[in-house]
């Protein structure tokens, strides 16, 4: 099943691309935006580790990503 | 599968790394703190991957929690206090030092003193160059002696798992690792929710006031999210506790969602007065004492500290583990208010109200 | 291989697109508030197909559950936030770009 | 070269990091930041080691004491975060601006 791990080293060089975001800025927003985009392909690179690696309770670990991508994001827009 | 020459493994786990190595080189090197803690952020979702690869899923559960949940809340909260002040007027600040009528502590005063002249003298670098120079110097010999260390380390013996494997059947619980943290070495996790508790009371030496305030009323759709949200995490707090009797799971990663809910609540709150719940001081040490009870009876029944009797190892794990899950949650909410709460000016009387949720208008 | 394999692995395959497209769009867009529009095609499109590729090759009905729930979790974590982003950004008087 | 020996050595470099930082860096959070990378490094070498073992699974204790040292981590770096706000409040300067050496 290892063939799986294609995708998710795809996916995994897209987010990570997509990191270069957090080092240009400007805004904070910006950065949180990169980091927002890493949790969600880390949510996905999970997924198809689970079956590459055949793993069910990777499930759960995504699952807790996904359940508290939203928290980080709350305090951000919440600071004074 | 995983030490065989395959080509799809060895990429993988050779980006994962490299990501790891430069994340890490740049959230250490970044003058602009936001932007390192926004790294640090990302350096912890990718070791979370990195214990996956390592077959470590107990550890990338507990990883997820925090690592999403606590961490980046930690630093954004504290990093906003850091800078808030700094940008707002300095002078305000001094001045309401210099007054006597609002002091915090009065019989620190003098240390207080002596510490803010070490920290202006000390403004911009301990280190001059050389001394930067004599640095890198010995960590990167350690370095080179570690890796050369780890680099001819001989293979590791089994004696431990296979003890831990020909003992599972009397742990009461199926999970290995759980087996270790609560049945084997159980004393080990009692002393280490001893240990959170200790931070809990530093936190609360350091920043006595538990009313945690957020200068607007959250928006209404803020609010949705949370009603939508914070049913689902502490329904799977529940099930990651239940879930590590037999798979990966148990009570730090249970608690660790369970405070990211917490601060996710005391995030969105106008005021969030912590102090005001009867039954948050209870909460936070009913893990500790049921362990101690436990541990009690056991060394009157059993002869043994911590030696459960076989029939009733699962069940005792489980009470146990159900009483830390809410004491680390307990701790870690207390935890994030210490570094969030204003010790400035605690407005008289309000630790007697138990808002929640408030307008905007009755805070000003 | 059966057929809801192939399918589920044509469906994971399909994704790889969509987080390209968010995370180059992150990159070339000029302001935040397009690049919140690049980062949500990432977010509900290639999570979604993930998703729902991963469901059709999961063995347990239980399992499908979560991962139905994740996505849930996913998109209105995702959906809110961003709408809180561009209306902090808006409060900070960020403006939107404009072709010069 | 095999995989646990990749991330163990990964580890140790990021031990080294982190060390250098926390010694160089006189910011309060990034010295933090740097125990916390340190920390993680220390987390990676047990971790990975656990995975040396013959058999098919890793050995569980090392993970148990990794899982303990996390939250452990986690509260001590709140504690020392909830300190160093203390310290600003008290001192009153920022003990940290951007012209740090790089």
């Amino acid at each position: 099943m290892n063939h799986y791990l294609w995708p998710a080293l795809l996916i995994l060089i897209s987010v990570v691309v997509g990191l270069v975001r957090i080092l240009w800025g400007p805004t904070a927003a910006d950065r949180m935006l990169a980091a927002q985009l890493l949790g969600t392909g880390g949510v996905a690179v999970l997924l198809i580790l689970a079956q590459a690696m055949q793993m069910p309770s990777l499930v759960d670990v995504a699952l807790i990503y996904a359940l508290l991508a939203a928290v980080t994001m709350v305090v951000f827009v919440r600071r004074q | 599968m995983e030490n065989s020459l395959n080509y799809a493994a060895i990429a993988f786990d050779g980006v994962l790394a490299l990501v790891l190595l430069v994340l890490a080189w740049q959230l250490l090197r970044s003058p602009n703190l936001f932007k390192a803690i926004v790294l640090f952020i990302s350096f912890g979702l990718m070791l979370s991957l990195a214990w996956i690869r390592l077959k470590a899923i107990d550890i990338a559960l507990a990883e997820a929690a925090i690592g999403a949940g606590l961490t980046g809340a930690l630093f954004l909260t504290a990093l906003d206090r850091l800078q808030r002040r700094e940008e707002n007027d300095r002078e305000e600040q001094d001045a309401r030092w210099k007054s006597q009528e609002k002091k915090p502590i009065i019989t620190t005063e003098a240390s207080d003193q002596g510490l803010a002249a070490m920290i202006r003298k000390n403004k911009n670098h301990f280190f001059s160059r050389p001394l930067q120079t004599i640095a890198a110097i010995s960590v990167l010999a350690l370095t080179c002696i570690l890796g050369w260390t780890v680099w001819t380390l001989p293979p590791f013996s089994d004696q431990m798992s296979a003890l831990v494997s020909s003992n599972m059947p009397i742990s009461g619980v199926e999970n290995p690792v759980t087996a270790v943290l609560l049945n084997f070495r159980g004393y080990d996790t009692l002393l280490e929710i001893g240990v959170l508790l200790l931070a809990a009371v530093g936190v609360i030496s350091v920043a006595p006031s538990a009313v945690m305030r957020t200068g607007s009323s959250p928006s209404p759709i803020l609010l949705l999210l949370i009603r939508l949200l914070l049913p689902f995490i502490i329904l799977v707090s529940g099930y990651i506790l239940w879930i590590g009797k037999y798979a990966p799971g148990g009570a730090f990663q249970a608690g660790a969602v369970l405070a990211a809910g917490g601060i996710l609540l005391a995030t969105a709150a106008v005021r969030f007065n912590l102090s005001a719940s009867k039954a948050m001081p209870l909460a936070t040490g009913i893990g500790l004492l049921i362990f101690l009870l436990v541990a009690l009876a056991t060394m009157i029944i059993c002869g043994n500290y911590l030696q459960y009797p076989v029939a009733l190892a699962g069940t005792l794990i489980l009470v146990i583990e159900a009483a830390a899950t809410l004491s680390i949650a307990a701790v870690l909410v207390r935890l994030f208010v210490g570094v969030k709460s204003d010790t400035d000016n605690p407005a008289p009387g309000e630790d007697s109200q138990t808002l929640i949720f408030e307008e905007e208008n009755t805070i000003k | 291989m059966s057929l809801t394999d192939l399918l589920g692995t044509f469906l994971i395959v399909l994704a790889i697109p969509f987080f390209w497209g968010g995370s180059l769009g992150l990159l070339r867009f000029p302001d935040i508030y397009t690049r919140l529009h690049a980062l949500t095609k990432a977010d509900n499109l290639g999570l979604g197909l993930v998703v729902a590729g991963s469901i059709l090759m999961s063995k347990e009905w239980t399992v499908g559950v979560k991962l139905l729930l994740i996505w849930l979790a996913v998109l209105v974590a995702s959906t809110i936030s961003c709408y809180l982003i561009a209306n902090a950004a808006r409060k900070r008087k960020i403006n939107p770009w404009k072709i010069p | 070269m095999n995989i646990p020996l990749l991330y163990e050595l990964v580890g140790v470099i990021l031990l080294g990091m982190g060390l250098y930082s926390l010694v160089v860096y006189s910011h309060p959070v990034r010295k933090i930041l740097a125990l916390n990378v340190s920390g993680a490094g220390v987390f990676l070498f047990l971790v990975a080691a656990a995975d040396r073992t013959s058999g098919p699974l890793p050995d569980p204790v090392p993970h148990a004491m990794v899982l303990t040292g996390i939250v452990v981590a986690v509260s001590a770096t709140a504690l020392a975060l909830a300190l160093a706000c203390r310290i600003h409040q008290v001192s009153g300067t920022a003990p940290l601006t951007d012209n740090e050496p790089e």
